[in-house]
């Protein structure tokens, strides 16, 4: 009962953890499934956060918050989709731009709110099944938005792959030439993309100063952008496997600290490296199946569209 | 919104010469305009901090010294960078390449300490050549073999050297004399890059990057191996087609892209730091990224690019100091700075049409005439 | 005039609204500015790396004419004794090393007192003995803070064990908060921290445990769970020092000033810690404080049972400063 | 019926003489002085084009004339930059192909429009307006492409397809749409003579029916057979309307050319020793979608053209790559040039023993579009042209390679600085065969020769061809084109499966008769070969292979 409870409390643990990454990871899926390469996350999930914060720490709504955060990171990736899509700036470049950019304006705003306490968002409370043993906590014991980005998962799986906006997306990614030639509005699409990968990671970014660790502080990210978009290479583009990624890191990471306080004789730092190796691991049994990565990723990633209209 | 209310690009037919130098002076003009308009009204003097972020860091030698001295690893691991991106191979674990570079030859400084002589400079710069080399070849040898993606993995590879190298500052490699605080011994006289110009800085390491844009200039515009790359890099079925093996240019960019960023760390610890650190480069294999690209994935434009965006940091920091400028609006105008450089470079192959829906009903009379 | 105005430079190594170690001593020079008013300038620099990076910024201090820099993190230490030798009409001062010159000052705080209180309320808070412990980096000021929190809990619960996780980070909330609760899951039902940030304090009043803050006072992310914290308090000291530089008393000692010199203190003690552990806290402060206490008071046993410290013996000041065991009780492992 | 030949910008606006007399009902759609201009290019000026309901309608042209152009102009994929269209009388403006597929227009890309990992199914959706189930969609797809003759499975992903099948694909999804208006840019290129002719019939259907059709093609004889009338394009402008039904594809290729036609001249075949030779080739891939050789055997002697026959996806890719090295095989001996074993290895060794080779995709393989042309001569010049040294280019010399070429093979472009991308796909098909015969191989492979290049270039590149062979290489040419093959090549064999046939001389055998082992009547036939080879085992491999 002892080993099931610290397994039921590491997979709640791990849950939480992956859920910013989640977020985050899911929109950029949808990002690059329509062939943009965001790599400005971190910068988006850093405005997300601040501003669910600011919103929150004002006017006390979390709905509005976690609204805020959405708004906010679509605030940054409209800018980068001006700068790709209407002026064919080089992605890569733009995205650690936009890095750079977010991770000083999400500063500057968070100025005033520094060490500011937050009571954080609500917890599911199912009455009688939230305190079932065991399955209480684990199922019906998490709040709001970890609910919602399991949703988001499966939510996003069903567009792309059972919708028929979803299919042009992915027909925008994959060959942008032909999709203008039959007829669809590349830029729009992939504007739209844009921003609902922005969205998504200022939710993720909302996510850390809302519930996670309810506070503002500068950087509070740490490199979560970074793995959210290692997640997407990882997962082949497949929004299942982003949850089953973001996860995997989360529960490696988990499990290296639990390791480290019931005192393993292992230096932390091998410890800490566990999660970084074991995401390789796992990328290097899954990527040599070619041609699952051939069908999933998007052929036009990272390359500007000029329509010659 | 509507992309058709936007004014209209225009395709030039072939890239205009004179926009390839113009473009960095109308983004430097546009930024100055914006950034002065931010710093009004963050309630800054535009004058006074614009002076502090562009002139005052270069107005001295020490301040000149400082900034090729910043440029130098920026410098290094864009050109690895640009080598690989130019054939689609996006290594974007410089950041711990070059710290490996640094384990590597700050290690040999350790190991040879107190038996130290003029060859010992050499070794540590082959030894971190090497060392980044050998980072590189792990994910080279995962996608060759396994297919696996070299962005995950190379930016994964970024942790684990981090962490390695925080293990061994606070373990194996720490001081001994040094009261179990987190760094090695200084590295001897032996082990240190000369001064090039005295009372700075400057060290041989400077010059050694001017080499590698060259070098890098000949590989990329002159040599058969840099017509391979940027054909697997534009076409890789038409490399196929050639009989270029793409294998050994997967190999052959990410052991460049490898041994310059472990070149990088190895001078950074060699010159300016002169022992190991836990902390060793702010970030150079990322911001190299950004250099790459903003040189254009060229040796020479690599080489402005570092400059640039070295000295907008030293200019941040500057007016930090002077103006009590928060590095947090350095952030948000280094953006606006990158943002202005990047999108700049449409007028390159394009040029701007204004009246924006004037092209959608032309009048017959006024077009139709050839 | 502003000529004769004496400017003062401060070099964070994180952002000053990390909340934590830069945000303190950025307390502490805007409480130079309030105290020595229009006699004064200050300025500062956030973020600076460890790296190639410091020297310049504290040349850039000094040849803008500061005439006192304080560098107030261990990795700049080499930077400031290399620019130190450089100008030596100015005074710098650098935080945690163990350099100086004969214009560079060294101060740091003995934390590990206010460590010894804590473990000694502790130790009457816990009800299973299992404590779990959040350090930073394994420097000697992290693991001296957890022997002496270590030994004084011991002392009152022999039993007792403190659990270790190393963040690797100074300020990573997700991680802290990561960390706690991997404690709060194995078990133990205080958490300690050496690290900056409030989440652990957030997730011990989440899973309604006690925990300890470190840095400011932080019972408002956890006014149920929040015990007391360490709070490092630079305002007395920089203010001194740069009033030593304007009356041009300023000499390049070393500082390590503890309980007593209130650069260590502790934050409000949590109202539902009984009277009498409330009582023990303060004469314990007493005690640190008038020297009648040594924290490190012998005998000392290792990790691995070897005695350290003899009966009647107490660590000295170099051994402290550089402790790289643990004691009898800590589970943990440090790299060696 | 005399030609009337007409200037198209003094006659722009006027009725088109005679049209309206035979076909009294206002035109399905007409093009009224339709300009466009590319940076450095006038592509359309002035065109005026009268497309009647139930009309067939041919629109020629060389390479570069604009066709492609003016259809996009029609679909809506470029907009004018002057003129109009009417569509059934009335003036509209067609912005988007959306917009063109709500009026009834319907259009098979030249290039292709397709999205290569997504499956047919997914692929004709997109061409759709998608208000119908993925599941009745499928149903559509089989039933459409069973009754046009147009094979398909809908579920396979398009990434694997053979050009023929990615072709087939880009029809019926037109074909989905019920137009009224059909576009087709070049849709038989890669179709078997077979295919070509059943499409020809769906085509007169659906003419029948009431529904126009533009039809773009390089292939003269069967614009005669099909067509109704013709435009005729040169520069931009339009030089000409016809009946083709009266006219020779001499006098039509003349009228695009503007001058006289020079057809190929082929003299006898003075064989030598066999160069290319291939044995027991067989491939295992382990793409379910590919096919396997199996046993492929033949040889190429000096001095001869050699054949291959077969609509795409019957292996002729998989003969390709192991032919060029791109994707070696495992025995050195399945592969020979001049009695060197070279199975086992790469491109570059066989191009050092002196193979040649010229790919179908000519953009994206046979060239890199955003290089310029002197570039491009290096990509398989390096060895052969000595343009390397010590791993440095030499770039004078590989320019000068490039204007011979350039000049050898009259590509029409503005010199070496050129890049690819900006020469007409005729042009650039010249461009690669001239750099591959400029090279003087020993053994040329060619596929496709002149896919959608016009009957001038395909004439001087079937020239070319036939002077190389008769200057002592192996030619072997891989071509669904059996008008081409007959044309150039001396002994013919046809790919079906995997499985080569037998091979026999060009005078001995028809284009009925090669159609139909094209497709499918190939199992008796290759019965009856094995039995001989069984019959001739010892003797036939040490000869002939
Ligand atoms: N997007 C474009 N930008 C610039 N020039 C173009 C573009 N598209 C076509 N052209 C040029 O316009 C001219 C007409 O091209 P078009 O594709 O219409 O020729 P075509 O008659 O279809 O030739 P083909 O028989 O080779 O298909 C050519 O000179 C071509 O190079
Ligand atoms: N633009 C050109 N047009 C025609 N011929 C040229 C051109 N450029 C160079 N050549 C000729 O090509 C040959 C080689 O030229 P060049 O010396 O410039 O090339 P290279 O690569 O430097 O070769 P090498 O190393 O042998 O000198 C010479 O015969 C030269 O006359
Ligand atoms: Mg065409
Ligand atoms: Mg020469």
């Amino acid at each position: 009962m002892e080993g099931a409870t610290t397994a039921v409390a590491i997979a709640v643990a791990m849950i939480a953890a992956a859920t910013p990454l989640i977020f985050a990871a899911l929109g950029e899926l949808v990002t690059e499934k329509s062939g943009m390469l965001n790599l400005g996350v971190e910068g988006m999930m850093l405005v997300g956060a601040v501003s669910g914060f600011a919103v929150e720490a004002t006017t006390g709504s979390g709905i509005l918050a976690v609204a805020a955060g959405a708004v906010a990171g679509m605030a940054l990736a409209t800018l980068f989709s001006v700068l790709t899509l209407a002026l064919l700036a080089n992605q890569v470049a733009t995205g650690l731009a936009l890095t750079l950019f977010g991770t000083g304006l999400s500063a500057l705003i968070g100025k005033s709110f520094v060490g500011m306490p937050l009571p954080g968002l609500p917890h599911l409370a199912v009455p009688g099944l939230s305190d079932l043993p065991l399955i209480g906590p684990l199922i019906f014991g998490h709040d709001l938005l970890v609910y919602l980005a399991i949703a988001m998962t499966f939510g996003v799986h069903e567009f792309l792959y059972r919708t028929r906006p979803g299919l042009i997306l992915r027909a925008v990614g994959e060959n942008h030439d032909a999709a203008h030639a039959i007829g669809y509005p590349v830029l729009k699409i992939r504007f739209a993309a844009v921003l609902f990968g922005g969205a998504m990671s200022g939710i993720g970014g909302a996510y850390l100063s809302l519930v996670y660790t309810p506070m503002w502080a500068e950087n509070m990210t740490a490199g979560r952008g970074w793995i959210a978009l290692a997640l997407v290479v990882f997962a082949t583009w497949k929004p299942a496997r982003v949850l089953a990624g973001a996860w995997l890191f989360g529960g490696v990471s988990i499990l290296a600290l639990h390791a480290q306080g019931s005192g393993v004789a292992v230096p932390s730092q091998f410890l800490n490296m566990l999660p970084y190796l074991a995401t390789i691991l796992v990328l290097v049994l899954i990527s040599r199946d070619r041609t699952r990565i051939r069908l999933n990723a998007p052929a036009c990633l990272g390359r500007s569209f000029y329509p010659t209209v | 919104m509507s992309f058709d209310a936007w004014p209209r690009l225009e395709p030039r037919g072939e890239p205009s010469p004179a926009m390839v130098w113009l473009t960095p002076v109308i983004a430097v003009a546009a930024t100055v305009v914006s950034g002065m308009i931010l710093f009004t009204l963050l309630g800054f003097d535009p004058v006074a901090t614009l002076q502090a972020y562009f002139i005052t860091p270069v107005s001295t030698r020490y301040g000149l010294a400082e900034l090729a001295l910043k440029a130098t690893p920026l410098t290094l691991c864009a050109i690895g960078l640009a080598t690989g991106f130019r054939a689609n191979i996006w290594n974007i674990g410089a950041e711990g390449q070059l710290t490996i570079g640094a384990i590597c030859g700050g290690g040999v400084a350790l190991a040879a300490w107190g038996h130290e002589g003029p060859w010992l400079l050499p070794v540590m710069m082959v030894a971190g050549v090497l060392g980044g080399m050998g980072w590189a070849a792990i994910p080279a040898w995962l996608r060759v073999r396994f297919n696996a993606s070299e962005i995950l993995t190379s930016l994964m590879l970024v942790y684990v050297a981090s962490l390695l190298l925080d293990y061994l500052m606070h373990g194996p490699w720490r001081d001994p004399e040094g009261f179990n605080f987190p760094q090695s011994r200084q590295f001897g006289p032996d082990a240190l890059l000369p001064i090039i110009v005295s009372e700075t800085r400057l060290h041989l390491g400077s010059p050694l990057a001017l080499v590698a844009v060259f070098s890098g200039w000949l590989l990329l515009a002159r040599s058969f191996v840099g017509f391979q790359i940027r054909v697997i890099g534009l076409t890789p079925l038409a490399a196929g087609y050639a009989g270029f093996n793409q294998r050994r240019l997967v190999w052959i960019t990410l052991m460049i892209g490898g041994g310059l960023s472990g070149l990088a760390g190895v001078i950074e610890v060699a010159g300016p730091i002169g022992q190991l650190t836990p902390s060793i480069s702010p970030g150079y294999g990322f911001t190299a990224i950004i250099v790459a690209f903003l040189g254009r994935l060229h040796p020479v434009g690599i080489l402005a690019a570092a400059l640039l965006v070295a000295l907008s940091y030293i200019g941040g920091e500057a007016a930090q100091i002077s103006l009590r400028l928060p590095l947090a609006v350095t952030g948000v105008f280094q953006g606006m700075l990158l943002f202005f450089l990047l999108a700049s470079d449409v007028l390159i192959r394009y040029r701007v049409r204004l009246g924006a829906s004037s092209h959608r009903r032309p009048a017959p009379a006024a077009q139709g005439i050839r | 005039s502003a000529a004769d105005k004496l400017k003062a430079g401060f070099i964070y190594v994180g952002p000053v609204g990390d909340f934590g170690y830069s945000y303190q001593h950025d307390l502490g020079r805007k409480a130079v500015e309030k105290a020595l008013g229009d006699r004064v300038e200050t300025s500062f620099a956030e973020n600076v790396s460890e790296g190639a990076d410091a020297e310049r910024v504290i040349n850039q201090f000094a040849s803008t004419g500061y005439g006192i820099v304080f560098a107030t993190s261990f990795g700049f230490m080499n930077a400031a004794v290399k620019v130190a030798a450089r100008y030596p009409k100015i005074k710098f001062e650098h935080a945690t090393g163990y350099k100086r010159g004969p214009n560079l000052a060294t101060y740091s705080a003995r934390f590990y007192e206010g460590r010894t209180v804590v473990g000694r309320i502790v130790a009457h808070m816990t009800k299973n003995g299992k404590i779990g412990y959040i350090g930073s980096f394994p420097i000697p000021e992290v693991v001296n803070g957890i022997n002496a929190f270590t030994i004084a809990l011991r002392r009152i619960r022999p039993d007792a064990e403190v659990h270790v996780i190393w963040a690797g980070s100074w300020y990573d909330p997700g991680k802290e908060s990561a960390a706690a609760k991997a404690l709060i899951d194995q078990g133990c039902d205080v958490i300690c921290q050496h690290t900056d940030s409030p989440a652990a304090v957030q997730a011990a009043q989440e899973r309604g445990i006690w925990a300890v803050g470190q840095s400011s006072d932080m019972t408002s992310f956890g006014p149920k769970a929040h015990l007391t914290a360490i709070v490092e308090n630079w305002t007395g000291y920089y203010v001194d020092r740069v009033k030593a530089v304007l009356d041009d008393s300023w000499k390049p000692i070393d500082t390590w000033g503890g309980l007593s010199s209130g650069m260590v203190q502790l934050a409000p003690l949590n109202p539902a810690i009984p009277a009498d552990v409330q009582d023990l806290a303060k004469q314990t402060i007493a005690d640190i404080s008038s020297g009648a206490l040594h924290p490190f008071a012998g005998p000392i046993k290792d990790q691995t049972g070897k005695l350290v410290v003899a009966e009647g013996q107490h660590a000295s000041d170099p051994d402290i400063l550089s402790m790289a065991y643990f004691v009898e009780g800590v589970q943990g492992t440090l790299p060696t | 019926m005399s030609i009337p030949v007409r200037d198209g910008a003094a006659t722009a606006g006027a009725a088109i003489p005679g049209a309206a007399s035979r076909l009294p009902d206002v035109p399905r759609l007409e093009v009224r002085r339709v300009t466009k201009r590319f940076p450095g290019c006038l592509a359309n000026d002035c065109v005026d084009l009268v497309l009647r309901s139930g009309e067939i309608h041919a629109l020629l042209g060389e390479n570069g004339a604009g066709k492609s152009t003016l259809v996009k102009i029609i679909y809506g994929v470029l907009e004018a930059d002057a003129g109009d269209l009417l569509w059934e009388g009335r003036p509209v403006r067609i912005d988007s192909p959306a917009t063109a597929r709500k009026l009834g227009i319907g259009m098979v890309f030249q290039h292709f429009s397709l999205f290569e990992s997504l499956t047919v199914a997914e692929n004709v959706a997109l061409g759709l307006d998608g208000r119908e189930r993925p599941a009745a969609l499928i149903e559509r797809i089989r039933l459409v492409s069973q009754r046009y003759g147009l094979e398909l499975d809908p579920d396979r992903h398009v990434y694997n397809l053979s050009v023929g099948e990615r072709q087939r694909v880009e029809i019926v999804r037109c074909l989905l749409q019920q137009p009224r208006l059909l576009v087709m840019d070049e849709p038989t290129s890669v179709l078997t003579p077979q295919e070509a002719i059943s499409l020809f019939e769906t085509l007169r259907r659906l003419a029948a029916e009431g529904c126009t059709i533009l039809y773009i093609s390089h292939k003269l004889e069967e614009i005669r057979a099909l067509c109704d009338s013709a435009t005729v394009l040169r520069g931009g402008r339009v030089v000409a309307s016809v009946d083709p039904r009266t006219q020779t594809a001499q006098a039509l290729a003349e009228l695009m050319i503007g001058s006289s036609l020079m057809s190929p001249q082929r003299s006898p075949a003075t064989t030598g020793a066999a160069r290319l030779q291939v044995s027991h080739l067989s491939t295992t891939s382990d793409d379910p979608f590919a096919t396997e050789l199996k046993e492929v055997r033949f040889a190429v002697r000096a001095g001869e053209i050699f054949g291959i026959a077969g609509v795409a996806g019957n292996g002729q890719a998989e003969l390709l790559a192991a032919l060029s090295g791109e994707q070696p095989v495992s025995d050195p001996m399945m592969v020979r040039i001049d009695g060197e074993p070279v199975g086992n290895s790469g491109p570059q060794r066989r191009r050092n023993l002196g193979l040649a080779f010229v790919p179908e995709e000519r953009l994206g393989r046979g060239a890199v579009p955003e290089m310029s042309l002197s570039d491009n001569a290096l990509l398989s010049g390096a060895r052969t042209q000595g343009l390397v040294r010590q791993g440095m280019i030499r770039r004078g010399r590989s320019r000068a390679f490039a204007e011979r070429i350039i000049r050898s093979f009259n590509v029409v472009t503005h010199g070496y600085r050129a890049e690819a991308r900006s020469l007409s796909g005729g042009n650039l098909q010249k461009f690669i065969v001239g750099r591959e015969i400029l090279q003087e191989p020993k053994v040329l492979v060619v596929a496709q020769p002149t896919w959608g290049v016009d009957a001038g270039a395909a004439a001087a590149i079937h020239q070319a061809l036939i002077d190389l062979a008769r200057q002592g290489t192996a030619v072997l040419v891989i071509s669904q084109d059996l008008d081409e093959l007959f044309v150039l090549c001396d002994r013919l064999a046809v790919l079906f499966q995997g499985r080569l046939s037998d091979s026999e001389p060009t005078g001995q055998t028809s284009v009925e008769q090669i159609g139909l082992l094209m497709g499918g009547l190939f199992e008796a036939s290759i019965a009856a070969a094995a039995a001989r080879n069984a019959a001739l085992a010892g003797k036939e491999t040490s000869h002939v292979v």
